[in-house]
Protein backbone atom coordinates (compact mmCIF):
# COMPACT_ATOMS: atom_id res chain seq x y z
CA UNK A 1 0.00 0.00 0.00
CA UNK A 2 0.99 3.55 -1.17
CA UNK A 3 0.90 6.15 1.70
CA UNK A 4 1.08 9.78 0.69
CA UNK A 5 1.30 12.68 2.93
CA UNK A 6 1.16 16.80 2.23
CA UNK A 7 1.96 19.91 4.01
CA UNK A 8 2.42 20.06 7.57
CA UNK A 9 1.74 15.84 7.20
CA UNK A 10 4.63 15.40 5.16
CA UNK A 11 7.06 17.36 7.38
CA UNK A 12 6.05 16.09 10.74
CA UNK A 13 6.18 12.35 9.12
CA UNK A 14 9.39 13.33 7.62
CA UNK A 15 8.71 11.55 4.30
CA UNK A 16 6.25 12.41 1.07
CA UNK A 17 5.56 8.55 0.77
CA UNK A 18 6.42 5.43 1.91
CA UNK A 19 5.53 1.93 1.27
CA UNK A 20 3.75 0.19 4.17
CA UNK A 21 2.12 -3.34 4.66
CA UNK A 22 -0.23 -2.89 7.10
CA UNK A 23 -1.69 -6.25 9.07
CA UNK A 24 -5.06 -7.67 7.86
CA UNK A 25 -7.11 -5.59 10.93
CA UNK A 26 -6.09 -2.71 8.95
CA UNK A 27 -9.76 -2.33 7.22
CA UNK A 28 -10.35 1.52 6.91
CA UNK A 29 -9.00 5.24 6.47
CA UNK A 30 -9.20 5.24 10.88
CA UNK A 31 -7.50 1.95 11.25
CA UNK A 32 -4.89 3.08 9.03
CA UNK A 33 -4.43 6.22 10.74
CA UNK A 34 -3.95 4.22 14.03
CA UNK A 35 -2.06 2.18 12.51
CA UNK A 36 0.71 4.47 11.41
CA UNK A 37 0.71 6.75 14.35
CA UNK A 38 2.71 3.79 16.22
CA UNK A 39 5.69 3.91 13.08
CA UNK A 40 7.46 6.69 14.72
CA UNK A 41 7.52 9.68 16.74
CA UNK A 42 7.02 11.81 13.60
CA UNK A 43 4.11 9.77 12.80
CA UNK A 44 2.56 10.03 16.14
CA UNK A 45 2.84 13.92 15.72
CA UNK A 46 0.95 14.00 12.14
CA UNK A 47 -1.77 11.42 13.38
CA UNK A 48 -2.31 12.79 17.04
CA UNK A 49 -5.33 14.80 16.12
CA UNK A 50 -7.11 13.16 13.38
CA UNK A 51 -9.83 15.89 13.13
CA UNK A 52 -7.34 17.89 11.42
CA UNK A 53 -6.29 15.03 8.96
CA UNK A 54 -8.30 14.72 5.59
CA UNK A 55 -7.86 11.67 3.59
CA UNK A 56 -7.76 10.04 -0.21
CA UNK A 57 -8.18 7.03 -1.19
CA UNK A 58 -6.70 6.16 -4.59
CA UNK A 59 -6.75 9.99 -5.55
CA UNK A 60 -10.54 10.36 -3.68
CA UNK A 61 -11.65 12.27 -0.88
CA UNK A 62 -12.45 9.22 1.74
CA UNK A 63 -13.95 9.43 5.41
CA UNK A 64 -12.76 7.71 8.02
CA UNK A 65 -14.39 4.74 7.42
CA UNK A 66 -13.47 4.17 3.77
CA UNK A 67 -11.86 0.76 3.03
CA UNK A 68 -8.66 0.28 2.08
CA UNK A 69 -6.94 -2.61 0.57
CA UNK A 70 -3.26 -3.75 -0.44
CA UNK A 71 -2.21 -1.88 -3.32
CA UNK A 72 -4.33 1.28 -2.81
CA UNK A 73 -2.68 4.61 -2.61
CA UNK A 74 -4.04 6.19 0.54
CA UNK A 75 -3.08 10.12 1.01
CA UNK A 76 -3.15 12.25 4.36
CA UNK A 77 -3.69 15.91 4.04
CA UNK A 78 -4.43 18.70 6.47
CA UNK A 79 -7.81 20.25 4.91
CA UNK A 80 -7.34 21.79 1.48
CA UNK A 81 -7.08 25.22 0.81
CA UNK A 82 -7.44 25.74 -2.84
CA UNK A 83 -8.42 29.04 -4.86
CA UNK B 1 -24.64 18.06 -24.28
CA UNK B 2 -22.45 19.50 -21.64
CA UNK B 3 -19.04 21.28 -23.20
CA UNK B 4 -15.87 19.66 -22.13
CA UNK B 5 -14.00 22.03 -20.03
CA UNK B 6 -10.26 22.82 -20.14
CA UNK B 7 -8.25 22.16 -17.16
CA UNK B 8 -4.90 23.04 -16.71
CA UNK B 9 -2.41 22.62 -13.75
CA UNK B 10 0.62 24.20 -14.10
CA UNK B 11 3.64 26.02 -12.39
CA UNK B 12 4.20 28.48 -15.43
CA UNK B 13 2.27 31.39 -15.59
CA UNK B 14 -1.14 31.53 -17.51
CA UNK B 15 -2.28 34.34 -20.63
CA UNK B 16 -5.44 35.75 -19.25
CA UNK B 17 -6.38 37.14 -22.66
CA UNK B 18 -5.26 34.61 -24.58
CA UNK B 19 -7.55 31.85 -22.43
CA UNK B 20 -10.27 34.44 -22.84
CA UNK B 21 -10.47 35.14 -26.46
CA UNK B 22 -10.32 31.67 -27.48
CA UNK B 23 -13.57 31.25 -25.57
CA UNK B 24 -15.72 33.61 -27.86
CA UNK B 25 -13.03 34.13 -30.82
CA UNK B 26 -14.75 33.32 -34.21
CA UNK B 27 -18.22 32.21 -32.47
CA UNK B 28 -21.80 33.68 -32.09
CA UNK B 29 -22.99 32.14 -29.24
CA UNK B 30 -21.74 33.48 -26.26
CA UNK B 31 -23.38 36.38 -24.64
CA UNK B 32 -21.44 36.93 -21.75
CA UNK B 33 -18.47 35.59 -20.17
CA UNK B 34 -17.51 35.88 -16.26
CA UNK B 35 -13.82 35.02 -15.10
CA UNK B 36 -12.46 34.95 -11.53
CA UNK B 37 -8.61 35.88 -10.81
CA UNK B 38 -6.84 34.72 -7.81
CA UNK B 39 -3.95 36.58 -6.89
CA UNK B 40 -1.27 36.13 -4.52
CA UNK B 41 -1.55 39.32 -1.93
CA UNK B 42 1.29 40.58 0.20
CA UNK B 43 -0.55 40.87 3.50
CA UNK B 44 1.52 40.95 6.93
CA UNK B 45 4.85 41.04 5.21
CA UNK B 46 4.22 37.76 3.01
CA UNK B 47 6.91 37.70 0.89
CA UNK B 48 5.76 34.32 -1.28
CA UNK B 49 3.73 31.49 -0.98
CA UNK B 50 4.40 28.01 -2.26
CA UNK B 51 1.45 26.05 -3.23
CA UNK B 52 2.03 21.55 -3.06
CA UNK B 53 -0.82 19.53 -4.66
CA UNK B 54 -1.23 16.37 -5.45
CA UNK B 55 -0.62 15.65 -9.05
CA UNK B 56 -2.87 13.07 -10.38
CA UNK B 57 -5.56 14.08 -7.79
CA UNK B 58 -5.46 17.68 -8.41
CA UNK B 59 -6.26 17.25 -11.91
CA UNK B 60 -9.30 14.74 -11.57
CA UNK B 61 -10.44 16.81 -9.00
CA UNK B 62 -10.32 20.19 -10.92
CA UNK B 63 -12.19 18.47 -14.27
CA UNK B 64 -14.79 17.11 -12.00
CA UNK B 65 -15.45 20.44 -10.45
CA UNK B 66 -15.76 21.83 -13.61
CA UNK B 67 -17.76 19.22 -15.09
CA UNK B 68 -20.20 19.85 -12.36
CA UNK B 69 -20.43 23.51 -13.74
CA UNK B 70 -21.06 22.41 -17.17
CA UNK B 71 -23.69 20.10 -16.18
CA UNK B 72 -25.28 22.86 -13.64
CA UNK B 73 -25.05 25.42 -15.77
CA UNK B 74 -25.78 25.48 -19.60
CA UNK B 75 -21.99 27.09 -20.20
CA UNK B 76 -20.66 27.17 -23.98
CA UNK B 77 -17.09 26.90 -22.07
CA UNK B 78 -15.38 26.49 -18.83
CA UNK B 79 -11.56 27.00 -18.37
CA UNK B 80 -10.22 26.61 -14.84
CA UNK B 81 -6.04 27.00 -14.81
CA UNK B 82 -4.22 26.73 -11.21
CA UNK B 83 -0.87 27.07 -10.32
CA UNK B 84 1.83 25.58 -7.81
CA UNK B 85 4.84 26.16 -6.70
CA UNK B 86 6.46 29.72 -5.04
CA UNK B 87 4.82 32.39 -6.44
CA UNK B 88 5.55 36.42 -4.80
CA UNK B 89 2.54 38.74 -4.21
CA UNK B 90 1.35 40.18 -7.99
CA UNK B 91 1.52 36.64 -9.02
CA UNK B 92 -1.99 35.31 -10.38
CA UNK B 93 -2.62 31.90 -9.12
CA UNK B 94 -6.03 30.76 -10.42
CA UNK B 95 -8.21 31.47 -13.49
CA UNK B 96 -11.76 30.26 -13.98
CA UNK B 97 -13.60 31.33 -17.14
CA UNK B 98 -16.79 30.80 -17.73
CA UNK B 99 -18.84 31.30 -21.15
CA UNK B 100 -22.67 31.15 -21.56
CA UNK B 101 -25.43 32.37 -24.22
CA UNK B 102 -26.91 33.82 -21.28
CA UNK B 103 -24.51 35.97 -17.81
CA UNK B 104 -26.70 34.76 -14.78
CA UNK B 105 -25.23 31.07 -16.40
CA UNK B 106 -22.10 32.61 -16.88
CA UNK B 107 -21.60 34.27 -13.74
CA UNK B 108 -23.39 31.91 -10.99
CA UNK B 109 -20.76 28.79 -12.65
CA UNK B 110 -18.06 31.19 -12.06
CA UNK B 111 -18.58 31.75 -8.34
CA UNK B 112 -19.51 27.87 -8.00
CA UNK B 113 -16.07 27.09 -9.23
CA UNK B 114 -13.76 29.37 -7.20
CA UNK B 115 -15.56 28.54 -4.04
CA UNK B 116 -15.39 24.56 -5.01
CA UNK B 117 -12.06 25.04 -5.90
CA UNK B 118 -11.44 26.50 -2.34
CA UNK B 119 -13.12 23.75 -0.30
CA UNK B 120 -12.27 20.53 -2.92
CA UNK B 121 -9.29 21.22 -4.86
CA UNK B 122 -6.22 19.21 -3.27
CA UNK B 123 -3.78 22.28 -2.97
CA UNK B 124 -1.83 23.60 0.10
CA UNK B 125 -0.47 27.18 0.70
CA UNK B 126 2.71 27.74 2.91
CA UNK B 127 3.25 31.40 3.20
CA UNK B 128 6.87 32.78 4.03
CA UNK B 129 7.08 35.82 5.77
CA UNK B 130 9.88 38.15 5.72
CA UNK B 131 11.90 37.19 8.87
CA UNK B 132 11.78 33.86 7.53
CA UNK B 133 9.06 32.60 9.30
CA UNK B 134 6.95 30.36 7.66
CA UNK B 135 2.92 29.32 7.91
CA UNK B 136 0.80 26.87 6.31
CA UNK B 137 -2.53 28.83 5.24
CA UNK B 138 -5.60 27.03 7.40
CA UNK B 139 -8.70 26.20 5.73
CA UNK B 140 -11.63 28.45 6.79
CA UNK B 141 -14.86 27.93 8.32
CA UNK B 142 -16.46 30.72 5.67
CA UNK B 143 -15.18 29.08 2.99
CA UNK B 144 -17.17 25.86 3.83
CA UNK B 145 -19.59 27.60 3.89
CA UNK B 146 -19.65 28.92 0.56
CA UNK B 147 -19.03 26.06 -1.11
CA UNK B 148 -21.70 24.37 1.13
CA UNK B 149 -24.08 26.70 -0.84
CA UNK B 150 -24.31 25.20 -3.76
CA UNK B 151 -25.11 21.67 -2.29
CA UNK B 152 -23.82 18.12 -2.06
CA UNK C 1 -12.24 56.02 1.12
CA UNK C 2 -14.08 54.06 -2.25
CA UNK C 3 -11.43 53.90 -4.99
CA UNK C 4 -12.29 56.08 -8.07
CA UNK C 5 -13.70 53.87 -10.78
CA UNK C 6 -12.68 54.27 -14.34
CA UNK C 7 -15.39 54.18 -16.49
CA UNK C 8 -15.81 54.62 -20.60
CA UNK C 9 -18.32 54.79 -23.29
CA UNK C 10 -16.81 54.76 -26.68
CA UNK C 11 -17.24 52.96 -29.87
CA UNK C 12 -13.73 51.19 -30.40
CA UNK C 13 -12.79 47.97 -28.76
CA UNK C 14 -11.86 47.77 -25.55
CA UNK C 15 -7.93 45.57 -24.62
CA UNK C 16 -9.52 43.48 -21.78
CA UNK C 17 -5.81 42.07 -21.27
CA UNK C 18 -4.51 45.70 -20.50
CA UNK C 19 -7.78 46.45 -18.33
CA UNK C 20 -7.12 43.49 -16.11
CA UNK C 21 -4.03 43.75 -15.66
CA UNK C 22 -3.77 47.83 -15.02
CA UNK C 23 -6.03 46.42 -11.33
CA UNK C 24 -3.22 44.45 -10.15
CA UNK C 25 -0.18 44.83 -11.90
CA UNK C 26 2.60 46.33 -9.62
CA UNK C 27 0.60 45.76 -6.28
CA UNK C 28 -0.26 43.80 -3.78
CA UNK C 29 -2.96 44.29 -1.94
CA UNK C 30 -5.22 42.75 -4.81
CA UNK C 31 -6.51 39.21 -3.91
CA UNK C 32 -9.32 38.80 -7.01
CA UNK C 33 -10.21 40.41 -9.33
CA UNK C 34 -13.18 39.38 -11.45
CA UNK C 35 -14.95 40.30 -14.83
CA UNK C 36 -17.68 40.34 -16.72
CA UNK C 37 -17.62 40.41 -20.59
CA UNK C 38 -20.99 41.13 -22.57
CA UNK C 39 -20.44 39.58 -26.38
CA UNK C 40 -23.27 39.86 -28.93
CA UNK C 41 -24.85 37.10 -30.09
CA UNK C 42 -25.85 36.09 -33.80
CA UNK C 43 -29.57 34.13 -32.32
CA UNK C 44 -31.77 34.29 -34.86
CA UNK C 45 -30.38 35.99 -37.98
CA UNK C 46 -29.27 38.26 -36.01
CA UNK C 47 -26.13 40.12 -38.06
CA UNK C 48 -25.78 43.51 -36.01
CA UNK C 49 -26.94 45.33 -33.20
CA UNK C 50 -26.63 48.96 -32.96
CA UNK C 51 -26.54 50.43 -29.53
CA UNK C 52 -27.83 53.85 -29.06
CA UNK C 53 -27.07 55.92 -25.94
CA UNK C 54 -27.45 59.15 -24.56
CA UNK C 55 -24.10 61.21 -24.52
CA UNK C 56 -23.54 63.39 -21.17
CA UNK C 57 -26.12 60.66 -19.35
CA UNK C 58 -24.74 58.05 -20.22
CA UNK C 59 -21.35 58.58 -18.87
CA UNK C 60 -23.08 60.41 -15.39
CA UNK C 61 -25.07 57.51 -15.10
CA UNK C 62 -22.13 54.80 -15.89
CA UNK C 63 -19.90 57.17 -12.94
CA UNK C 64 -22.64 56.20 -10.56
CA UNK C 65 -23.65 52.88 -10.77
CA UNK C 66 -19.91 52.09 -10.27
CA UNK C 67 -19.21 54.82 -7.46
CA UNK C 68 -22.13 52.60 -5.66
CA UNK C 69 -20.41 49.19 -6.22
CA UNK C 70 -16.88 50.96 -4.82
CA UNK C 71 -18.93 52.66 -2.25
CA UNK C 72 -21.07 49.18 -1.20
CA UNK C 73 -17.72 47.02 -1.59
CA UNK C 74 -14.15 47.37 -0.33
CA UNK C 75 -12.90 47.45 -4.25
CA UNK C 76 -9.38 48.08 -4.59
CA UNK C 77 -10.29 48.73 -8.44
CA UNK C 78 -13.48 48.95 -10.77
CA UNK C 79 -13.62 49.41 -14.77
CA UNK C 80 -16.63 49.67 -16.52
CA UNK C 81 -16.46 50.04 -20.00
CA UNK C 82 -19.31 50.30 -22.66
CA UNK C 83 -19.43 50.47 -26.36
CA UNK C 84 -21.90 51.92 -28.58
CA UNK C 85 -22.87 52.35 -32.40
CA UNK C 86 -23.11 49.21 -34.88
CA UNK C 87 -21.21 45.93 -33.53
CA UNK C 88 -21.83 42.49 -35.40
CA UNK C 89 -22.16 38.80 -33.53
CA UNK C 90 -18.93 38.34 -31.26
CA UNK C 91 -18.01 41.69 -30.71
CA UNK C 92 -18.07 42.51 -26.97
CA UNK C 93 -20.29 45.17 -25.68
CA UNK C 94 -19.19 46.03 -22.39
CA UNK C 95 -16.65 45.31 -19.69
CA UNK C 96 -16.73 45.20 -15.82
CA UNK C 97 -14.35 44.31 -13.92
CA UNK C 98 -13.96 44.60 -9.90
CA UNK C 99 -10.93 43.94 -7.71
CA UNK C 100 -10.56 43.37 -4.08
CA UNK C 101 -8.38 42.02 -0.96
CA UNK C 102 -11.18 39.02 -1.34
CA UNK C 103 -13.22 37.07 -4.09
CA UNK C 104 -16.32 37.31 -2.33
CA UNK C 105 -16.24 41.46 -2.52
CA UNK C 106 -15.38 40.96 -6.31
CA UNK C 107 -17.35 38.63 -7.56
CA UNK C 108 -20.61 39.73 -6.02
CA UNK C 109 -19.81 43.65 -7.01
CA UNK C 110 -18.69 42.36 -10.58
CA UNK C 111 -22.54 40.53 -10.40
CA UNK C 112 -24.16 44.01 -9.16
CA UNK C 113 -22.65 46.42 -11.69
CA UNK C 114 -23.63 44.32 -14.61
CA UNK C 115 -27.34 44.10 -13.03
CA UNK C 116 -27.13 47.75 -12.75
CA UNK C 117 -26.35 48.68 -15.94
CA UNK C 118 -29.16 46.16 -18.00
CA UNK C 119 -31.50 48.66 -16.05
CA UNK C 120 -30.33 51.87 -15.55
CA UNK C 121 -27.39 52.67 -18.14
CA UNK C 122 -29.35 54.44 -21.29
CA UNK C 123 -28.85 52.73 -23.66
CA UNK C 124 -30.96 51.22 -26.26
CA UNK C 125 -30.39 48.37 -28.78
CA UNK C 126 -31.83 48.12 -32.35
CA UNK C 127 -31.17 44.57 -33.53
CA UNK C 128 -30.89 43.63 -37.60
CA UNK C 129 -31.68 41.21 -39.00
CA UNK C 130 -30.56 38.92 -42.42
CA UNK C 131 -32.80 40.21 -44.91
CA UNK C 132 -33.54 43.68 -43.36
CA UNK C 133 -36.13 43.20 -40.57
CA UNK C 134 -34.69 45.58 -37.65
CA UNK C 135 -36.44 45.31 -34.04
CA UNK C 136 -35.79 47.25 -30.35
CA UNK C 137 -34.75 45.15 -27.98
CA UNK C 138 -37.58 45.07 -25.28
CA UNK C 139 -36.12 45.48 -21.73
CA UNK C 140 -36.58 42.06 -19.87
CA UNK C 141 -38.98 41.84 -16.42
CA UNK C 142 -36.13 39.22 -15.14
CA UNK C 143 -33.82 41.72 -15.53
CA UNK C 144 -35.56 44.16 -13.28
CA UNK C 145 -36.25 41.64 -11.20
CA UNK C 146 -32.14 40.87 -11.22
CA UNK C 147 -31.63 44.65 -10.39
CA UNK C 148 -34.04 44.60 -7.68
CA UNK C 149 -32.17 41.93 -5.75
CA UNK C 150 -29.49 44.84 -4.62
CA UNK C 151 -32.04 47.12 -3.39
CA UNK C 152 -32.58 50.77 -3.63
CA UNK D 1 -36.40 73.95 -23.11
CA UNK D 2 -34.61 70.97 -24.89
CA UNK D 3 -36.54 67.65 -25.67
CA UNK D 4 -34.28 64.58 -27.07
CA UNK D 5 -36.20 61.41 -27.99
CA UNK D 6 -34.29 57.99 -28.02
CA UNK D 7 -34.82 54.74 -29.85
CA UNK D 8 -38.81 54.58 -31.20
CA UNK D 9 -39.78 57.59 -29.70
CA UNK D 10 -37.26 59.27 -31.59
CA UNK D 11 -38.17 57.23 -34.94
CA UNK D 12 -41.84 57.98 -34.43
CA UNK D 13 -41.76 61.30 -33.77
CA UNK D 14 -39.33 62.16 -36.29
CA UNK D 15 -36.52 63.70 -34.26
CA UNK D 16 -33.66 63.43 -32.04
CA UNK D 17 -34.41 66.85 -30.61
CA UNK D 18 -36.14 69.83 -30.28
CA UNK D 19 -36.54 73.22 -28.46
CA UNK D 20 -40.13 73.51 -27.19
CA UNK D 21 -42.00 75.98 -24.74
CA UNK D 22 -44.40 74.29 -23.66
CA UNK D 23 -47.83 76.98 -21.31
CA UNK D 24 -46.61 77.42 -17.79
CA UNK D 25 -49.54 74.69 -16.81
CA UNK D 26 -47.12 72.09 -17.95
CA UNK D 27 -45.07 71.71 -14.60
CA UNK D 28 -44.06 68.10 -14.69
CA UNK D 29 -43.17 65.23 -16.98
CA UNK D 30 -47.18 63.53 -17.04
CA UNK D 31 -47.38 67.05 -18.38
CA UNK D 32 -45.35 67.85 -20.87
CA UNK D 33 -45.87 64.16 -22.44
CA UNK D 34 -49.63 65.10 -22.76
CA UNK D 35 -48.90 68.35 -24.58
CA UNK D 36 -45.69 66.78 -26.75
CA UNK D 37 -48.41 64.41 -27.79
CA UNK D 38 -50.50 67.22 -29.45
CA UNK D 39 -47.75 68.10 -31.80
CA UNK D 40 -47.79 65.83 -34.30
CA UNK D 41 -49.10 62.90 -35.34
CA UNK D 42 -45.75 61.31 -34.78
CA UNK D 43 -45.35 62.88 -31.18
CA UNK D 44 -49.04 61.37 -30.94
CA UNK D 45 -47.75 57.82 -31.59
CA UNK D 46 -44.61 58.51 -29.56
CA UNK D 47 -46.42 59.27 -26.26
CA UNK D 48 -49.81 56.98 -27.20
CA UNK D 49 -48.58 54.79 -24.51
CA UNK D 50 -47.35 56.53 -21.43
CA UNK D 51 -46.40 53.04 -19.56
CA UNK D 52 -43.89 52.49 -22.43
CA UNK D 53 -42.22 55.53 -21.75
CA UNK D 54 -39.23 56.40 -19.32
CA UNK D 55 -37.93 59.96 -18.56
CA UNK D 56 -35.29 61.65 -17.77
CA UNK D 57 -34.89 65.51 -16.80
CA UNK D 58 -31.45 67.09 -16.69
CA UNK D 59 -29.81 63.40 -17.38
CA UNK D 60 -31.50 61.79 -14.47
CA UNK D 61 -34.23 59.45 -14.63
CA UNK D 62 -37.24 61.37 -13.60
CA UNK D 63 -41.13 60.02 -12.43
CA UNK D 64 -44.04 60.98 -14.37
CA UNK D 65 -44.17 63.81 -11.70
CA UNK D 66 -41.06 65.45 -11.79
CA UNK D 67 -41.38 69.01 -12.08
CA UNK D 68 -40.08 70.54 -15.02
CA UNK D 69 -39.14 74.07 -16.21
CA UNK D 70 -37.35 76.24 -18.59
CA UNK D 71 -34.12 75.35 -19.67
CA UNK D 72 -34.68 72.25 -18.36
CA UNK D 73 -33.14 68.89 -20.56
CA UNK D 74 -35.89 66.19 -20.83
CA UNK D 75 -35.60 63.45 -22.57
CA UNK D 76 -38.21 60.55 -23.43
CA UNK D 77 -36.95 57.14 -24.51
CA UNK D 78 -37.90 53.36 -23.77
CA UNK D 79 -37.16 51.67 -20.48
CA UNK D 80 -32.90 51.04 -21.16
CA UNK D 81 -31.39 47.99 -22.26
CA UNK D 82 -27.76 48.31 -21.40
CA UNK D 83 -25.28 45.76 -20.60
Amino acid sequence: MKVLYFAWVRQKVGAAEEDVSPPPEVRDVAGLIAWLATRSPGHAAAFADARQLRAAVNQEFAPPDAPVAPGDEVAFFPPVTGG
Amino acid sequence: MPVVPRVLVQEAPFDMGAETAALFAGRADVGGLASFLGICRGDGGLVAMTLEHYPGMTERALRRIAEEACARWPLTGCTVIHRHGRLVPGDPIVLVLTASAHRVAALDSCAFLIDWLKTKAPFWKSEEFAGGTTRWVEAKAEDDEAAARWGR
